[in-house]
C-alpha cells in the first residue's frame, strides 16, 4: 500500500449544517482517490481569510470511493472554521491528505470507540472500516445538547450506539467518560479508540488502564506544517518526542507521556 | 529559458531558490510533492553535537502574516546524522547544505569537525541565533566579538564552504556581518526569526511553552529585505536572503536588494510544492523583462 | 461596567486606551468619526523645533500585514504648535499628550521648555527614534549612553509627566529602558516602527523614497508584545504599549504583557473609530471575566 | 454646506461589468447621503482579501440623491481591486466617504473635461454637475482599444464627446492629449479639468500654460488613511508639502511643483 500524499483542488459537492456549531463538507477529489485509512487527516487552505496564515487539520469523517469523494465534519471554533462554513457546493478547496498515521487494526471483536465533540469525526470512518472487517463496535458519543446530536444514524449502521448529552437532553445526562458503560465492574471490550477533548482522552486512558483495554487515542495539537517537517506538533512518548502529524494523531495510550 | 545558475563562493547553484533550515526537514518529506534536484540546494535542520529533545509544547502559534516557534533546535544530534540521514541525502541530486548548531563555541566546533568529513555535504550553515550558555544565555548572533569567534574557530576547522546565519535581533545587522566575515565567513545568510511573543487572553498565559519564540512569514518580509540591502552595501561576500518569501515575486526582491540565492522557509507548510513554483516564476519574470541571466538581478536595484 | 481608569505616573487616564503619534493627527480630523472624549489620551503627533517638510513622495507601502512608512516628522514647528495648534486642542477632554522630535539634544531641549508652559498639556512623550546628526544618522534610541544623555537634559527642564517612547531596532530593549530610567523618564512607550523596506520588481526600485521606511501594524505585534513583556520584568516605571494593535484582544494582550496604558496606531487609518470600540471592548472582557478593574490585568500574565 | 465624513456599510445594488478591466459597481446608502461634490472620492475597506490591508481609494463616479446611491467606477489592478470584482449584489462593502476637496465651480462656459484610463472616474459626476450649472462641457476621454471604450451615452448626454483610443479602433488614434482638439492654434476654453496618469496631467498642464487656460488636476498618491491624520500622501506645492488626501486630490496647476 502506498500512501501518497497530495495536494490537490477539491471541489465542494455537498454542504450540510449539523447544527449552529457543526458542518460536514462533501469534497470531490478531481483523480482517484489516494488509499486513506481510519485517523488520519487533512490540512485544508482557508482561502480568502485574512487572520488565517497557516492550513488548518481537520479528520477525514468518512471515503466513498465509489463517489470518489472525502467528507470532514467541521466545528466552527475561530476566523478559519467560519470562513470554511461559508462554502458553498461548487467551490473548490486547496486539501493536502492523506496525512498521519491510522487506528490500528483491532485483533479482538470486542471494539469500543468514545468520541466526544468534534473528536467523533474520525470514529464514523474508523466504524466504517471495522465493519468492513466484520466487526461492530460500542459507541459511545458526547454532545453538548441534544440539537447537537447528529448523525446517529448513521452510526448506527455500523455499530451500537450510547449517546450522552451535557444537560441530558437526550441520552444519558453528563459527559462522555460519566455514562454508564464504564461503571460496569468488568468493561466487555478489549480495545478502546478514543478521540475528543485532551481531559476525556485522558480519564477514557485511565479507565483503560484501570481495566488493563488496550486503547489508542487520536491526539489533537498545534500544527504548522502536518506533514512532518516542522516538528511544532509533538508530544512526548517513550521514543522522545514525537510528531504528532507523523507519528500520530492515533498514539497508543502505553506510548504516552501525558503532561 | 533564461540562465538560472549562480555562483556562491565557488559552489555552482542551478538556481537561486534553496529552502530554509527547520523548515525542510531532511528533505525527504518533500519527495511525495515535488523533484527535489529542480532546486538550487537545500539546507537541511540544524545539528547540534548531541541529542536535543527541544522545547515543550505547545510549540508554535499563529500570528498576523506569520507564525512564531519554539522548537528548540529538536534533533538526534551529528553522530545519528553523520549514520543515519547523510547516507539518506547525499545523493540529492542538487547542494545539500547543514545547517550546525551549538551552545558553546566547542559544540559549534566539534559538529563542523564531523560534517566536514562528508564528501557530499559542500557547505554548512552556521547558526548563531542560539543561546551561548557560557554568556548567560545571550545569543552569539548579537555580540560581534562573540560571532567572530565562532566562525573563527569553525573556519580553523572547516575547509569547505562556511554560511553564518545572522540573527535579526540586532541594533547593527552590519556590524554582525562584518563580525562574521572577519572571522572567515565565505557567505552570510539572513535573516533568522525575529524574537516574538503571543498571548492567549483567555487562558491569560503565554501561548508557547516558552514564552517568547521565533517569528517567520511574509509579516518579517520588509526586516529582512532591509537587511539583506543594508548588508550588501557593507561586506563583499555573497548574501543567502530570506524571511516571508512566499512567491517569485518576493524572491526577485531579495535578489534585487543583493541577495546570491533565496530560502523558502515557512512557505513551505503552506504550500510543499512552492520552492519549485518560484523557480519557475522567476524563469517566467525574467523572459518577460528579457533578461538573460539571472546574475543580473543580483543587487541590481536602481536607487539613483 | 468595571473601573477602566489607570493611573500613570500620577496622571489619570479614564481608560488605557490612547492613539499613537503620527496615527491620530492633532485630534481633529477624528471629531467627525468619534467622541475625543471617550480616549484615555490622546498622543498628537510629532513637534520639532523647526518646521519640517519631511520626506520626499512616495511615502508608503503596504506590506503583509502592516504599512511601511517614511513621512519624516513633517511639521510645522514648536512656535507653530504652541500658536495655532495648541489653543484647538487645549479644551479635548482626554490627556492630551505631545510626541517630541529633534535631530540634537538642544533640538529636544528647546521644544520640550516650550511644550512646558502649555498649562493642559499634562506630559510629553520623547521619540528618540530619530537619527542623530551629530552621531551620524545612528538614532538616540539605539545608543544607551545617547538616550540616557538627550532624557536627562529634557528632564531638566521639563517638569511634568516625561515619557520616553523606545524604537525597537535594537538588540537588548531592557538596556534602552533601562538608560531613559536612569536618565529620568517617569514612563516608557514602545514600540516605534520597525526598520523595514519594499521594492518594486517591475521598476526595480524601492517603493519608499528613502528607501527604508518603519514598519508598523499587525506584523509587529509579536515583536511589540515580547518587549512590553522584557521591559516590564526589567525596570519599574509604567509602560505604555502599541504595536499593530487591531482590536479589543490585542490590547488585552499588551495589558497583560505589563502595559499600564496603550495606544491604537495604524488601525485608525483603516478604522477611524476603532480606539472607541476597544474601550467598548475591554469592558465587555472584564464584564465576562468578571474583573472589576482594569488594572487588575496589568502585567497579569500567568507563566508558572 | 457641511462635509461629515461617514464610514457606512453601503449595500451593492449594481454590478455592470463594462469590459474585462472595468466594472462599475452602484451602491446604496444605508442613511440620507451626505452633500458630495465631483472630484470627492471614497475609501473602501477590501474584507476577506488577506494581501489587502489598508482601504483603498476611488473617486466617486456618480451620486443619485433620489435612489440614494453612489456609484465607483473601478480598474482591475490588483489584488484588491480583484476581489471587489467579485462582488454581487446585495453583499455589503464598508466605505468612508465623501473625502477630499472637489473641482472648483467654473466661472466660464467654455469648458473642457479630459480623461484618460480609470480616470474618467470624477469627470462623469462632474459633468452631470456642471450640467446643473447650465454648463455643456467638451469631453475627451482616452481608452486603449476599441472595446474599453465605455458609457460613452452617458457623457454625451452631459456634453460633446471626442474619445481616443491607443490603437484607433474607435475614435482618434494615440493618446488623449493627442487628439486634434489640442492641435489648434487657441483652444476654445477658459477652463480645463483633468484627471488621469500622471504623464498625461503634466501634457494637459504643459498645454494648457502654453494657451494661458486655467486648469484643474485630480492627482492618485499612495494613500494609508484618506482623512488626512498620516501625511503619507502629499504633493509639494506652493504651501509646502500638502496633502493630496485633504487638500487635494484637486489642485490648479499653479499651485503644483511637478517633479
Ligand atoms: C489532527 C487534527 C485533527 C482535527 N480534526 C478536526 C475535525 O475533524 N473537526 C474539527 O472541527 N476540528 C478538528 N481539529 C481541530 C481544528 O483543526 C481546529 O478547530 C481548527 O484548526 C480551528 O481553526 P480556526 O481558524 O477556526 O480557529 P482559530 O482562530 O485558529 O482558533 C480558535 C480556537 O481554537 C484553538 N485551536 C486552533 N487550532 C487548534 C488545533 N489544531 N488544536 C486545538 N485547538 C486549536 C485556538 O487556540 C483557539 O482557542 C483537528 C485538529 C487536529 C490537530
Ligand atoms: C484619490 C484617488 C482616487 C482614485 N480613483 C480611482 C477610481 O475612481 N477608479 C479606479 O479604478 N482607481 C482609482 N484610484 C486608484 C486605485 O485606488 C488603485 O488602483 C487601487 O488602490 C489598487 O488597489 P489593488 O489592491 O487592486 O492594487 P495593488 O495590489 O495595491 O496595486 C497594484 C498596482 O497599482 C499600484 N497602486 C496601488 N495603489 C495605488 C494608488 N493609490 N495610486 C496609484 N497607484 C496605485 C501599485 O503600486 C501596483 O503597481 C484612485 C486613487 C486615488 C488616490
Ligand atoms: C518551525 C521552524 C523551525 C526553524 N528551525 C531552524 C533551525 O533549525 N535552524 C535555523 O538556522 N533556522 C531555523 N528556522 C528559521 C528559518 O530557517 C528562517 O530563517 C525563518 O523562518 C525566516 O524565514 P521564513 O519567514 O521564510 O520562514 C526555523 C523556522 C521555523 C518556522
Ligand atoms: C504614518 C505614521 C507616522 C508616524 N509618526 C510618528 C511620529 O511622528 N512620532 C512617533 O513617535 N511615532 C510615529 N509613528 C509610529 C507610531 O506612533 C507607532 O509607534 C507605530 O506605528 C507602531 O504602532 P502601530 O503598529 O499600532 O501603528 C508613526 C507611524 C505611522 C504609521
Ligand atoms: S505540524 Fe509540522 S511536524 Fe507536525
Ligand atoms: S492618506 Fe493619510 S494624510 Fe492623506
Amino acid at each position: 500500500m502506498q500512501f501518497n500524499k497530495q495536494v490537490q483542488e477539491l471541489k465542494v459537492t455537498g454542504y450540510t449544517r449539523l447544527n449552529p456549531r457543526h458542518f460536514v463538507l462533501e469534497l470531490l477529489a478531481p483523480e482517484k482517490l489516494p488509499v486513506i485509512l481510519p485517523g488520519q487527516f487533512a490540512q485544508v487552505l482557508v482561502e480568502g481569510s485574512p487572520s488565517t496564515f497557516l492550513r488548518r487539520p481537520f479528520s477525514i469523517h468518512t471515503v466513498d470511493y465509489s463517489r470518489n469523494t472525502i467528507r470532514l465534519l467541521i466545528q466552527i471554533k475561530g476566523e478559519g472554521t467560519r470562513h470554511l462554513a461559508r462554502l458553498k457546493e461548487g467551490d473548490s478547496l486547496n486539501v493536502m491528505y492523506p496525512l498521519g498515521n491510522s487506528f490500528s487494526i483491532p485483533t479482538t471483536k470486542e471494539v469500543l470507540l468514545v468520541g466526544g465533540g468534534c473528536g467523533v469525526a474520525p470514529l464514523l470512518f474508523l466504524s466504517q472500516f471495522l465493519h468492513q472487517q466484520q466487526i461492530r463496535p460500542s459507541i459511545v458519543v458526547g454532545f453538548r445538547t441534544r440539537e447537537e446530536v447528529s448523525e446517529i444514524e448513521e452510526y448506527s449502521r455500523y455499530g451500537d450506539v450510547f449517546v450522552t448529552t451535557d444537560d441530558g437532553t437526550e441520552g444519558e445526562k453528563g459527559l462522555v467518560v460519566d455514562h454508564s458503560i464504564f461503571q460496569k465492574e468488568r468493561l466487555p471490550f478489549a480495545k478502546i479508540y478514543c478521540c475528543g477533548p485532551d481531559a476525556m482522552m485522558k480519564t477514557v486512558a485511565r479507565l483503560a488502564r484501570m481495566h488493563r483495554i488496550d486503547c489508542e487515542v487520536s491526539l489533537e495539537n498545534t500544527m504548522a506544517c502536518g506533514f512532518g517537517v516542522c516538528l511544532c506538533c509533538i508530544t512526548p512518548t517513550d521514543k522522545g518526542n514525537e510528531r504528532v502529524c507523523v507519528e500520530g494523531p492515533v498514539f497508543n495510550i502505553n506510548r504516552l507521556k501525558w503532561q | 529559458m533564461a540562465d538560472l545558475s549562480v555562483n556562491i563562493s565557488g559552489l555552482t547553484f542551478k538556481n537561486p531558490v534553496t529552502t530554509a533550515s527547520g523548515t525542510f526537514g531532511y528533505g525527504d518529506e518533500f519527495t511525495d510533492f515535488i523533484d527535489i534536484g529542480r532546486l538550487g540546494g537545500i539546507f537541511v535542520k540544524a545539528v547540534t553535537g548531541r541529542n536535543r529533545d527541544g522545547n515543550a509544547y505547545p510549540r508554535m502559534a499563529e500570528t498576523a502574516s506569520g507564525m512564531l516557534n519554539s522548537v528548540g533546535l529538536q534533533n538526534k544530534g551529528v553522530d545519528h546524522f553523520c549514520r543515519e540521514i547523510y547516507p539518506k541525502i547525499k545523493d540529492f541530486n542538487t547542494q545539500v547544505i547543514v545547517n550546525v548548531s551549538g551552545s558553546t563555541v566547542e559544540e559549534y566546533v566539534e559538529v563542523a569537525e564531523r560534517i566536514n568529513e562528508l564528501e557530499n555535504i559542500p557547505g554548512i550553515e552556521l547558526n548563531i541565533s542560539c543561546p551561548n550558555v557560557k554568556l548567560g544565555g545571550m545569543a552569539f548572533g548579537t555580540v560581534p566579538s562573540m560571532a567572530t569567534e565562532v566562525t573563527r574557530e569553525v573556519r580553523n576547522v572547516y575547509k569547505k564552504v562556511l554560511m553564518v546565519k545572522l540573527s535579526p535581533n540586532v541594533t547593527s545587522i552590519t556590524d554582525l556581518a562584518k563580525a562574521v566575515v572577519d572571522g572567515g565567513a565565505d557567505v552570510v545568510t539572513l535573516i533568522n526569526t525575529l524574537l516574538g511573543m503571543a498571548i492567549d487572553v483567555e487562558r491569560r498565559r503565554p501561548v508557547l511553552s516558552t514564552i517568547t519564540g521565533g517569528l517567520s512569514g511574509p509579516a518579517i518580509k520588509p526586516v529582512a529585505l532591509r537587511m539583506v540591502w543594508q548588508v550588501h552595501k557593507a561586506v563583499n561576500v555573497p548574501i543567502i536572503g530570506l524571511g516571508g518569501i512566499m512567491n517569485a515575486t518576493d524572491a526577485i526582491e531579495f535578489l534585487l536588494a543583493g541577495a546570491s540565492a533565496i530560502q523558502v522557509g515557512t512557505a513551505n507548510f503552506i504550500d510543499p510544492q512552492i520552492s519549485v513554483k518560484i523557480v519557475d516564476g522567476i524563469d517566467a519574470y525574467l523572459n518577460k523583462h528579457k533578461i538573460n541571466k539571472v546574475t543580473d538581478l543580483i543587487g541590481a536595484l536602481r536607487t539613483e
